[in-house]
């Protein structure tokens, strides 16, 4: 059985006067241990993803319907307080910016002892203990000199080491992390993701990744969903989904990274820029900007189909396919 | 692109109306009411000499034998004074709308003063910064511990002094202006600096100083109209704050002199007649001066809403 | 640390000089010493020797630094009206005035740090409507207004408090009588004090809710909301204490808005404190009380604002008082 | 200074020689004052952004100058543009001295030389149509233009950017984050500039529209013949982008090379390590250079070289001499002891 179960999740915003359709019946799951990513452009969808598996959305933002199945229980209709046992227990989340995720005034020490007090009968100093074990398995050096720390005492990559080591306090099935990196310098990420991979493969926890780095998720995670204006357009094995992407959309933003062009050479770029929430077209999100898009694409939502070991929402993919195939063997 | 493509060219009218602040105006019945009773009380006040049935700066209009009537609705009142007379027998109302005119007068053209030397000083330290900002700043945040009315009773008592209370009566309205104008700068120049550091950060300065352009093109084309909102916002309360200080100074007796009233030194002599029951005299003004501080402070609580300025605290 | 203290002891001493330069311009513009010493019966050559003796020819400069040395040593002059040293006729005053302002104080702390967090924590409950709505109402008000009304109410139509003076005071030492040692003490100070906090408690309920609805949508508020810490522990714990911070810079430069609008509640309810004093030796022109009133609510705010700074840097951890010093 | 570079028909057009900066962090006299053992003294604590950086930027390249987060890439950017004044050294831009000259002086200069800022969001000024915006440097530049002449060039100018002329009456906001930033270039190109300096152009960008910009940039250089002083912090755009690379640390030159060269054959220890950690889209086993501890605060410069706290290949020459830029056989320039010694590990 799967350790996360998202059926049909749409989220939506209440606007000045009309409601916007941010997540659109996405559908995907999660096993134990498993290691996913969620990659996408800003606004795609993908950061809502994350809050409102926690049920973390804030106004004006709300699960409009759907169902999240977390460890066999339904937990997307839940109030704040049935919630609570989940969150930061079972369910971990990393935030993006390290240097604002840490409360200003409170040490870690405080804010590690709170975080395990609120969900184990736990006295100060041994929930202190379990503090300082976590955070020498983050490799924080002296780490019982950092409790009485404030946060703008530490760097941003000591910073997010310790909010991974207060991921993993108590012992989570699932840490959602949200760009875990993307605020920090290039060598301190390549630390900080290593570390992640690390500790979810060597304690079994399942790890959802939201970047919108492909190369990141390529390391990290077994796989892959892309999102695309508040959908899930390809979801598969991320080797598959690197290797032989299959939906256009996913098929242009590996191929408009630079190093899949020779230097000095014209990138292959996308077109036009993604749909905001309020102008998504009928039919596929992605036809206006699509070289192979056909009326039908424009008029009918595609369904997902599967292709070539990846699921895909494109109407074409099947005779994108052949076409690659015809042109390859011509 | 699919949000600007769609639509065709909108007029300006139809921009102002559509635009967030308009909508949010439209949606917020304080707002309307507010402003709606602002309105009203400003252009009755602005048109005293047309309304009112008597010229209460007028002394062969006053009798003394008519003073303290009570309004209309109450016992022993005289139909000819609608709302009464006060303790020197001038017709209230007359009174009321002349004091208004003088409040108003007072506070905005006060904050007309706060503006102008805030603004100005703001942008320059914000722009200039360094030494130059550092002392300003000093200085602002000591008169500002020293609180306006503090330094504006300190000002008026000396001057009323040095100059006797007869020449201070007679430019009284001046030197309420300026007092309160000079007294409230820095609220002005804090807020038009942190916006302009604020701005100034933003690569669009950087962008017009790579261009070439000159400090003052800079700060009046460019920061000047992004840190137009908070202005705005501060100005509403600081024409509410204007207003109650010039009452709150003359009813010390330091501003407007009982002949000529303002609602401050109105709702003052009034004070005295409040232990006999001529309670009136104090109610009805007050009454008035609230009412119109409470709408200017609520179209200001509207503004910050809509505007939503980062304003400078502490 | 050490040296935070006494950078901010500089800054202190520099605005008191200020402070005691622009008393002096004042002393030295208004009024006529000599006319008060000995009136105007005194010949023309008599006038010029005791202006003599009493350094009044001297240079502006040598007068200022000799009303300085004056000054340092408790020496503000003597009132005119009083005949006695003007330090202590204010000293007689200030502990009725600082009662007031203790009273007023004590209502402020006491109602608006709860009301302030409950309006932000449940903004749009109906009794977070009424309090902020009540709110804006209470700033609309001038304090001298909110006064009258409530002598008119309470003491006028109701009878049930007193509407001037202090009372019964109780002797405590030096120049202190207090009002909070018995029935008729409170029963006078109550009025004055909700008169005067009337203006601030507004302010900072809304100051409160502002800073902390602010804090509340910060990223380590919703954290905390992730971490599956309970909403009492983010709101008194997390948040709180963040809203605090600035709420105390604000406060302390309200002390000085308090002292002035002391003048106006003791004016309406004739509290004998120093504001009091202060406008009555206006009119008697009583320059030297003017000018001692100056100087000693100019040492209040300076004292009050270098304390509050100290508190301020003592509180907010990511200030480091020991590292701006060492 | 050797040229390093082959072609010898390119001639410079930027030259920086020993650039410093400093940001003194204490102001005013008080803020100096230090209480230590029992006396006061007074002391200056400043952030060294830039330390003696020299280069040069051939007519027709693109330099690309690259770092991660406080090594001063976009301070260097910044002194050039004259949006600050360096400490120490010289700016010469195509044989003039610019770094000491009043803003007047400038005017002329700043017609050729152009800034394209990293966050598009902020780049405009968002009470400013796109039309004014555009218009108002072309008028300031050419005060005798005609009214039509202008149209004329700012419609020009946002063609050749890809931005319909018909749009101009909107604001910004109107548009998105990549359109903005072809605003931002067709601004800085209204003035016909031959230098553009482009300070993270495509950061805040996603994707999509990182490879549009980059596109756009591309075809300006080749159309306008443009030069470009090119600051990121992404690798991978570099080796597309960059012509000669240079690598800083805590504000001093690593190393400087031919952007192949450099990519093929990385000889500074910290730009392995930084090669290393680029995360590679077909290759899913992490394989980086760990580097020990955090990049230092630029408060406190070691004596030594910057990088040894963090170097594997470090020794106590490096502890305690500053290494300088020493050309290699393949033309590159490294700063590092350990390459001049040939006593390299890993």
């Amino acid at each position: 059985m799967s350790l996360l179960s998202v059926r049909d999740l749409t989220v939506k915003f209440a606007m000045r006067d009309q409601t916007v359709t941010a997540l659109d019946q996405i559908s995907f799951d999660l096993g134990k241990g498993e290691r996913l990513g969620i990659v996408g452009e800003s606004g795609a969808g993908k950061s809502i993803t994350g809050f409102a598996l926690m049920n973390l959305l804030s106004r004006p933002g709300f699960i409009d319907s759907g169902s999240i199945n977390f460890e066999g229980r339904e937990i997307a209709g839940l109030s704040d307080k049935e919630m609570r046992p989940i969150r930061g227990n079972r369910m971990a989340m990393i935030f993006q910016d390290p240097m604002v995720t840490l409360n200003p005034v409170l040490t870690i020490g405080q804010q590690m002892v709170e975080t395990l007090q609120a969900h184990r009968k736990l006295s100060k100093a041994d929930a202190e203990q379990i503090s300082i074990m976590k955070l020498r398995e983050v490799y924080i050096p002296s780490p019982e000199d950092r409790l009485g720390q404030y946060p703008h005492e530490l760097s941003g990559g000591m910073r997010q080491r310790i909010v991974i080591a207060m991921a993993l306090l108590l012992e989570p099935e699932l840490i959602i992390a949200d760009e875990p990196t993307t605020a920090l310098d290039v060598t301190i990420q390549a630390d900080i993701m290593e570390l992640l991979l690390e500790l979810c493969t060597s304690n079994m926890v399942g790890l959802i990744l939201i970047t919108h780095d492909l190369g990141v998720v390529s390391q990290m995670t077994e796989r892959t969903l892309v999102m695309y204006a508040g959908r899930i357009i390809e979801a598969g094995k991320t080797r598959e989904i690197i290797n032989d992407p299959q939906h256009p959309y996913t098929q242009g933003l590996i191929n408009a990274l630079p190093q899949q062009t020779l230097p000095g050479q014209r990138l292959k770029q996308i077109p036009g820029n993604m749909p905001g929430l309020t102008a998504i077209p009928d039919g596929c999100p992605f036809a206006p900007r699509c070289q192979y898009a056909i009326d039908n694409c424009r008029r009918t939502r595609p369904e997902t189909v599967s292709y070539a070991n990846v699921e895909v929402a494109c109407h074409e993919v099947n005779r994108l396919h052949n076409t690659v195939l015809e042109d390859q063997s011509a | 692109m699919s949000t600007v493509a769609t639509n065709p060219e909108p007029s300006r009218f139809e921009r102002i109306w559509n635009s967030n602040m308009a909508y949010s105006f439209r949606r917020n019945p304080v707002a309307v009411v507010s402003l709606a009773i602002f309105l009203a009380i400003a252009i009755m006040s602005l048109l005293a000499p047309v309304i009112a049935p008597f010229d209460p700066y007028d002394p062969a209009q006053i009798d003394i034998m008519n003073s303290e009537y009570p309004p209309v609705w109450v016992d022993g009142s005289e139909p000819e004074f609608i709302l009464g007379t006060d303790d020197q027998g001038r017709d209230l109302w007359s009174t009321i709308l002349y004091g208004t005119r003088l409040s108003l007068l007072i506070g905005l053209c006060a904050v007309g003063l706060q503006a102008f030397l805030g603004i100005s000083i703001g942008l320059i330290a914000g722009y200039i910064g360094g030494r130059l900002d550092s002392l300003l700043m000093r200085l602002a945040d000591i008169q500002l511990s020293f609180s306006t009315l503090m330094v504006a009773i300190i000002f008026l008592a000396v001057t009323q002094a040095m100059f006797g209370s007869e020449t201070f009566n007679q430019y009284a309205v001046f030197f309420l202006i300026a007092v309160i104008g000079v007294a409230e700068w820095p609220q002005y120049a804090r807020t038009v600096r942190a916006t302009v550091l604020a701005e100034k950060k933003k690569e669009y300065v950087d962008s017009a100083r790579v261009l070439g352009f000159g400090p003052l093109r800079i700060m009046v084309r460019h920061i000047l109209p992004n840190s137009l909102s908070p202005i705005f916002v501060i100005s509403t309360v600081q024409v509410a704050n204007a207003i109650i200080s010039e009452a709150s100074l003359s009813f010390l007796g330091l501003g407007m002199p009982p002949s000529q009233p303002s609602l401050g030194s109105l709702i003052s002599s009034g004070f005295d007649y409040i232990f006999s029951g001529s309670w009136w005299i104090t109610a009805i003004p007050g009454v008035v001066l609230v009412v119109l501080v409470l709408v200017i402070n609520l179209l200001g609580d509207w503004m910050r809403d809509v505007l939503n300025p980062k304003l400078y605290k502490g | 640390m050490l040296a935070y203290l006494v950078k901010r002891l500089f800054q202190a001493i520099a605005v008191m000089l200020a402070i005691s330069f622009i008393g002096f311009a004042i002393q030295d513009n208004l009024g006529d010493p000599l006319r008060e010493l000995v009136g105007q019966s005194v010949s023309e050559e008599t006038r010029q020797q005791l202006r003599d003796e009493l350094g009044l020819n001297d240079s502006f400069l040598t007068q200022y630094v000799r009303f300085l040395g004056n000054a340092v040593q408790g020496d503000l002059g003597t009132s005119y009206f009083f005949k006695e040293p003007a330090l202590d006729v204010i000293m007689k005053k200030l502990p009725a005035t600082l009662e007031l302002v203790l009273g007023a104080t004590l209502i402020i702390v006491g109602l608006s740090v709860p009301l302030g967090v409950y309006t932000a924590i449940k903004p749009n409950s109906i009794p977070s409507k009424i309090i902020m709505g009540a709110s804006i109402v209470g700033i609309s008000i001038p304090v001298f207004l909110t006064a009258i009304l409530m002598i008119y109410v309470f003491s006028v139509e109701l009878h049930w408090l007193p509407s001037y003076g202090r009372g019964d005071v109780v002797h405590v030492f030096g120049y202190w009588d207090t009002n909070f040692a018995n029935v008729d003490g409170w029963a006078h100070i109550l009025l004055p004090s909700i008169a005067l906090a009337s203006i601030m408690l507004p302010l900072f309920v809304r100051l409160i809710r502002a800073e902390m609805m602010e804090v509340l949508q910060s990223e380590y508020v919703k954290y905390a909301k992730a971490k599956g810490i309970h909403p009492g522990r983010i709101y008194f714990v997390h948040a709180l204490k963040n809203t605090l911070l600035p709420v105390i810079t604000v406060g302390g430069v309200q002390i000085g808005t308090m002292v002035a609008y002391t003048i106006l509640t003791e004016t309406v309810f004739q509290w004998p404190g120093m504001g009091f004093m202060f406008l009555e030796a206006v009119n008697r022109v009583d320059t030297p009380l003017i000018v001692a009133y100056l100087i000693v609510v100019g040492f209040i705010f300076v004292v009050t604002n270098t304390i509050v700074d100290l508190i301020y840097g003592l509180v907010n951890p990511t200030v480091n008082l020991a590292r701006m010093g060492a | 200074m050797k040229d390093i570079v082959n072609e010898t028909a390119q001639d410079t057009i930027l030259e920086l020689k020993n650039l410093e900066k400093r940001f003194e962090l204490d102001k005013g006299f008080l803020e100096k004052l230090r209480f230590k053992n029992g006396k006061f003294t007074t002391e200056e604590r400043a952030v060294h952004a830039v330390n003696n950086v020299s280069l040069e930027v051939k007519r027709g390249e693109a330099l690309c100058v690259v770092g991660e987060s406080g090594c001063g890439k976009s301070t260097v950017a910044r002194l050039v543009a004259g949006l600050l004044d360096p400490s120490g050294g010289e700016i010469h831009y195509d044989g003039t001295r610019i770094d000491n000259k009043s803003r007047r002086e400038l005017m002329s200069m700043r017609k050729k030389m152009q800034m394209i800022f990293q966050n598009p969001y902020a780049s405009l000024n968002p009470r400013m149509t796109i039309q004014q915006a555009l218009e108002e440097p072309v008028r300031y530049h050419n005060p005798g233009m005609s009214r039509s002449d202008v149209r004329a060039k700012v419609a020009e100018v946002m063609q050749s950017v890809g931005v319909d002329p018909t749009w101009a009456s909107r604001y910004p906001h109107e548009f998105s984050g990549g359109q903005r930033q072809r605003i931002a270039i067709a601004r800085a190109l209204t003035v016909d500039p031959e230098f553009i300096i482009a300070d993270e152009p495509i950061s805040a960008l996603d994707v999509s529209i990182q490879a549009q910009v980059l596109n756009l940039m591309l075809e300006a250089k080749d159309e306008r013949g443009l030069t470009y002083l090119f600051i990121t912090h992404d690798l991978s755009v570099v080796q597309h982008f960059g012509t000669r690379v240079v690598v800083l640390y805590l504000g001093s030159v690593c190393e400087l090379s031919d952007t192949a060269t450099l990519f093929n054959n990385p000889k500074h220890p910290y730009t392995k390590a930084l090669l290393s950690a680029v995360p590679q889209l077909k290759d899913d086993k992490p394989n980086h250079i760990r580097l020990k501890g955090e990049i230092p605060t630029p408060i406190n410069l070691p004596t030594g070289c910057p990088f040894a706290s963090r170097c594997a290949s470090a020794d106590n020459r490096c502890l305690s001499e500053k290494p300088r830029p020493l050309a290699q056989p393949d033309g590159a320039m490294v700063a590092c002891h350990a390459v001049e010694e040939g006593r390299q590990t890993g």
